[in-house]
């Protein structure tokens, strides 16, 4: 079946509330309008306003009602419509979602999805285009994920749904739109486990949902100068799957890590810090970060150069591979 | 599930019919010269202009996103003539016309959805705050600067000062905004909320945000509400100005509810068919801000079709302006997104412009966009 | 700077006067045993000896804090009593008469505040949620958990459920309590708001909150509110039964505002001779929630001199248990730290516990803490 | 002058108020109770209500309306009373204080200062010993410091207040009560150059904060044994004074970061990533992390487990040094 990564995430969505009665959304604008993304299109007619529901606009609203149904034994999947407007629901997803858990010694668990569109290139206006992973890597009780095509998609919303940790399901704005076969019937890989999803050897270019593609492409353009680059599909950004990481840059030696975010503390940061201590001895150039700068996420008509691009990808690999 | 607020009997202030009548309120009442009158008329056409000028330009992919006031012109106008200059506003997103009140260039709203900019005017120079996306945060903007007023001691008599915070209902749920009415009521600061009430958050209709009038929320934290007919110009010039002057005077906040309609889409982006009737905006239109104006004013004899097609003229000579600054609106320079983010720059940004810059500076014909 | 409430002209629901007179209110009454009333007194005089015992323990360095609640056991105990078996309650970290009323031991919330846990009761197994510290937090929480009963169709009769969120007076200010107060109106979620406003959050007082009596918030949200004596355990009790009724049957939220007085400190960090006159805690002595029980199981004839000492000695008893349980009670294994932070455990916090442990280990005679 | 941690605050903040009638303090029990920990002690007394604001519970509250006293020209200094519980305020903090300035490109200047006691140490309930530092390093806009003693407390406070940058002031709360002189006639550093506290040269321990003093106790332990390590006191979190770092560890060759924050992307992370990259080949040993773990902040009963402390400081630096 093609589906776009939203469509996929859609029949996702669907596929997980017809296993489990107790699975429910909630969001702003989620029913009739079915999200501003479409991505719960449709739902509302099926599973009914009381599965799927239309909120109040206050993010910590959302979160914090959604911590009461996990309490109650049902499994809330919440969007927040855009990456810059989760943060009013911060308080509650660092200081009771993530820690509830542990705070209970277990008796309470928060099988609370929070799905998160994120990230910039689609020219739109402040707040709406912004890169936030790094804070939820960050805070400890929390997982994080973010699949970078359809077929991820589709199963990957599925298995966080399934988790009995709350999950941060970061969606790939500018991916939405993207159309690749899904076999529905497949068996999908571990949600915690990273996939390689361009072999190669001179260098690891490690990536996670939109960059991903970026990547694919860079390395495509790479082949053709005849550098063979592996690329790294993160999928889990916490826990990171550093078995997978280790293994594939052992093997390059090299690495270069992209992201949209800022650089400072990103996730590069991290991948940086572990690659250079626990391949300390293998590595034959420092990890490389491509990477947004350390700015507020510029008006659109300057995005294109705040984003990582294949240019970039490839300026930073003839970096690292001249070390 | 939700439980509908009963309009019913919830009581208006109205000046105008929506067939133009001029009727009188008890408490509030406004006297404007023949002039001022169709100084309003001329000020409802031209930014309803502006918005038809945006959309048009959005539609042909000039803007990014255009969110549109269609149907809140005299909400809009109405409030905005209603600040002095010594007034500071605190807008949402939509308010192009409290903008043009405040002698912002309407060119400049377009950079911003255009992606130009963030803003594009000086909030200390129109007293009039950038645009706020983020949903109710300004109402807690304007609560402290009229908090600074108080401090100032610019409170207290009718050449006083007040700030006025704009939200829309879906921002009545947020708890920025209820806290911006805590502390407004502790410190009895000198501030106007007002909330168009245009019957939709996007897709969500007011009866989820609240069951009962939003005006009523006022009074559960100690200070007065009121709604206003937010399709009368008169009567939202009116009903606000009494709350400047009460703020102003030193009697504290106000909570206006403007009952009104979005006729528009939320956004260019959106598609209300999906969630609303037709026949609900049908109803809305025959109380179309605009046309209860004109009505006013012919029925008073202010105004003569040679006045009409001034302004027509003049909306026309305005969206000509608008659309060719639009077109001809230079993009930002790349290297310019370092340089204001501080008041004192940092070396790690004088770095990364360095970065950007040379990195920039390696493509020969200029660096090749879109290729992610 | 702030505008004092006008208390004065403020209904006050109470069944028992300060003098332990029964009074009669028209709305909200109560018919009890013998045996309850005697128990209710027996509830309250435990519940203070539990704190008494605790900020004992806490001045001999065996926990690192105790919030106490007393003055507040009247409040605490009534409404603590009202909630049926099926009922959720979302505490604060000050509801001791709560937890008691819910049979949590008091012996695991001295483990919270000695710092051995976080918690330490199954909130499931309690219907009790765990202690929460960061204001305001849990009556989302509550508020959601009482939307999951609409969702379970468990309201709608007098076997329905219904949960209740505790917060304090300057919890009020909080964004997440307004929003809680959106939600549940906007579902009509069967939920009790208790507020017990002790006056104080911490050095505050409650005129900084509110300007107006907090009981009438509610009215801002469309639904009711009710000031009740928060020293009169009955009344407490009443007006608590009452609420949970209307919601367990579909009838939506309701505020309560319990009037007491935080005999106390803040808690034990706390140094309120810094804020507040001594005169105000004499005033609020001669209305003590205790005291008034007693008069009144005296004057009605319910109890004799006997039955007063052996409650004492039942106290007596609870307070060295507690005593022993809390000396004795043993620190968690370091390692443990690691443990449920997820339900199913990552590899990272593997090797993070695998590190500290062979750390740990590498110690002869244990670790030297408290070298930094 | 000899002053603790606390005191010194307290004076510097009573300098910044004589000096500049537009520095107003606002906060939860800042007037008459002096703050929990007395850091506004006798402020409100002496500078009245009007600049000493015993503000409503709300922390959303107190930078959302210190953001518009900005906008008015005023120079609000908000305390929160503990780390755990500036959450409510993340949206106002991210979204509006870090991003007016650039927004408005310029045309508004936010300079607020936000005081945080933080860390732990203290024998706290939950929610009182968190160490939230690099969520706000990692904000574009905003800039971060932190003092590890009175001298620094003192002038770094005002410093801090008299930026026309919003400031993120983090105040290690265990050290409140640590006494030293304080010359308040002396000519401050700036408040964007780290320190070296402790000159050596066998290897630089990177610290701020509450972790400096241990450090410091390492160094000296670490003597005892002939070892002579470098202490550089970072004071600046964001923007990193990166010449300082570099130029310390480029003498040392080996690194090891402390701080009590968990270590996935903190701030350990960036150093180490930046290190290893700009001294790539001049390095040693790689950037080890001594840190908190990715965990909640576990019951204080077994805090001291938790705490990077002086042994695993030693422990990690006889890592370094034996690659
Ligand atoms: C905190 C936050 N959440 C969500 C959004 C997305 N959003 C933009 S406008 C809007 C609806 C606002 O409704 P209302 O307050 O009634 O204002 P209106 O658009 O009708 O003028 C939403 C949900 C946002 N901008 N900010
Ligand atoms: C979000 C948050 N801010 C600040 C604090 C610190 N704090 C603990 S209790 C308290 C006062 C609470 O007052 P109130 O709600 O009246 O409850 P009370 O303590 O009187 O029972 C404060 C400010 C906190 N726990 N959480
Ligand atoms: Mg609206
Ligand atoms: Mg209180």
């Amino acid at each position: 079946m093609q589906l776009t990564l939203a469509k996929a995430l859609n029949e996702g969505l669907r596929a997980a509330m017809e296993k489990d009665p107790r699975v429910v959304l909630m969001g702003e604008d989620i029913g009739k309008l079915g999200g501003v993304f479409r991505v719960t299109d449709g739902l509302q007619k099926d599973f009914g306003e009381d599965r799927v529901i239309d909120t109040p606009l206050a993010e910590s609203g959302i979160i914090g009602t959604a911590i009461g149904l996990a309490i109650r034994g049902y499994r809330p999947i919440c969007e927040i419509q855009f990456d810059g407007f989760v943060y009013p629901a911060y308080d509650q997803i660092v200081s009771q979602l993530a820690k509830m858990h542990a705070r209970s010694k277990g008796s309470v668990a928060m099988p609370v999805v929070i799905r998160i569109p994120y990230g910039g290139g689609i020219g739109a206006v402040e707040h709406h285009s912004e890169s936030p992973e790094a804070y939820f890597v960050h805070t400890a009780g929390l997982k994080v994920v973010s699949p970078s095509n359809p077929a991820d998609a589709y199963f990957m919303i599925q298995q966080a749904i399934a988790s009995n940790d709350p999950v941060i399901f970061f969606e790939p704005k500018r991916r939405y739109w993207e159309k690749a076969e899904v076999d529905t019937e497949a068996t999908p890989d571990s949600l915690w486990r990273s996939r390689i999803v361009r072999p190669g050897t001179a260098l690891t270019l490690l990536a996670y949902g939109p960059m991903v593609r970026t990547c694919l492409d860079a390395a495509a353009a790479a082949e053709e100068e005849g550098r063979q680059l592996e690329v790294v599909d993160l999928r889990t950004l916490s826990p990171l799957d550093f078995e997978t990481i280790r293994e594939s840059v052992r093997r390059t030696r090299r690495a270069v890590v992209v992201h949209e975010a800022p650089r400072s503390i990103g996730l590069g940061a991290e991948l940086a810090a572990r690659l250079s201590e626990e391949l300390y001895y293998e590595m034959e150039a420092p990890v490389l970060r491509v990477t947004g700068f350390d700015i507020p996420y510029p008006p659109s008509r300057v995005e294109e150069e705040y984003l990582p691009d294949l240019d970039r990808v490839l300026h930073a690999v003839d970096r690292s591979l001249a070390y | 599930m939700t439980v509908a607020p009963t309009e019913a009997s919830t009581p208006l202030v109205q000046l105008l019919t929506p067939e133009g009548e001029r009727v009188h309120h008890a408490e509030y009442d406004v006297e404007l010269s023949d002039e001022e009158y169709r100084s309003f008329y001329r000020d409802l056409v031209l930014v309803r202009r502006i918005d038809v000028e945006a959309t048009a330009l959005q539609r042909q992919g000039e803007l990014g996103l255009w969110a549109s006031l269609l149907g809140q012109e005299a909400a809009q106008v109405g409030s905005g003539r209603a600040l002095r200059p010594q007034d500071f506003a605190f807008p949402t997103y939509r308010e192009h016309g409290v903008a043009w009140c405040k002698g912002v260039d309407p060119l400049t709203l377009l950079g911003l959805f255009r992606g130009a900019s963030n803003g594009g005017w000086d909030p200390q120079e129109k007293r009039f705050n950038l645009y706020t996306i983020v949903i109710g945060s300004q109402t807690l903007h304007a609560t402290g600067y009229a908090m600074g007023i108080q401090k100032d001691g610019a409170v207290g008599d009718t050449e006083g000062e007040a700030a006025i915070a704009y939200f829309g209902d879906g921002a009545s749920s947020q708890g920025d905004v209820n806290e911006a009415f805590v502390w407004s009521a502790a410190y009895n600061a000198p501030i106007v909320f007002f909330c168009q009430n245009n019957q939709w958050g996007i897709s969500t209709p007011t009866s989820t945000q609240s069951r009962i009038p939003l005006y009523k929320r006022a009074e559960g934290f100690g200070f007065p509400g009121v709604r206003v007919d937010g399709n009368d110009v008169l009567a939202s010039y009116a009903v606000t100005r009494a709350a400047l002057d009460a703020a102003r005077t030193g009697q504290g906040p106000t909570l206006i509810e403007a009952f009104t309609y979005r006729m528009g889409a939320h956004t260019t982006s959106d598609d209300p068919t999906r969630y609303r009737l037709s026949s609900d905006l049908e109803a809305w239109k025959l109380k179309d801000p605009i046309e209860r104006m004109r009505s006013f004013l012919f029925k008073q004899q202010l105004a003569d079709p040679t006045f009409i097609e001034s302004v027509e003229a003049d909306a026309d000579a305005l969206a000509a302006r608008i659309r060719k600054g639009c077109l001809e609106m230079p993009d930002p320079d790349p290297l310019s997104m370092f340089d204001d983010v501080y008041a004192e720059q940092t070396p790690l940004l004088e770095e990364q412009r360095e970065e950007l810059g040379s990195y920039l500076a390696g493509f020969v014909g200029g660096h090749s966009t879109g290729g992610h």
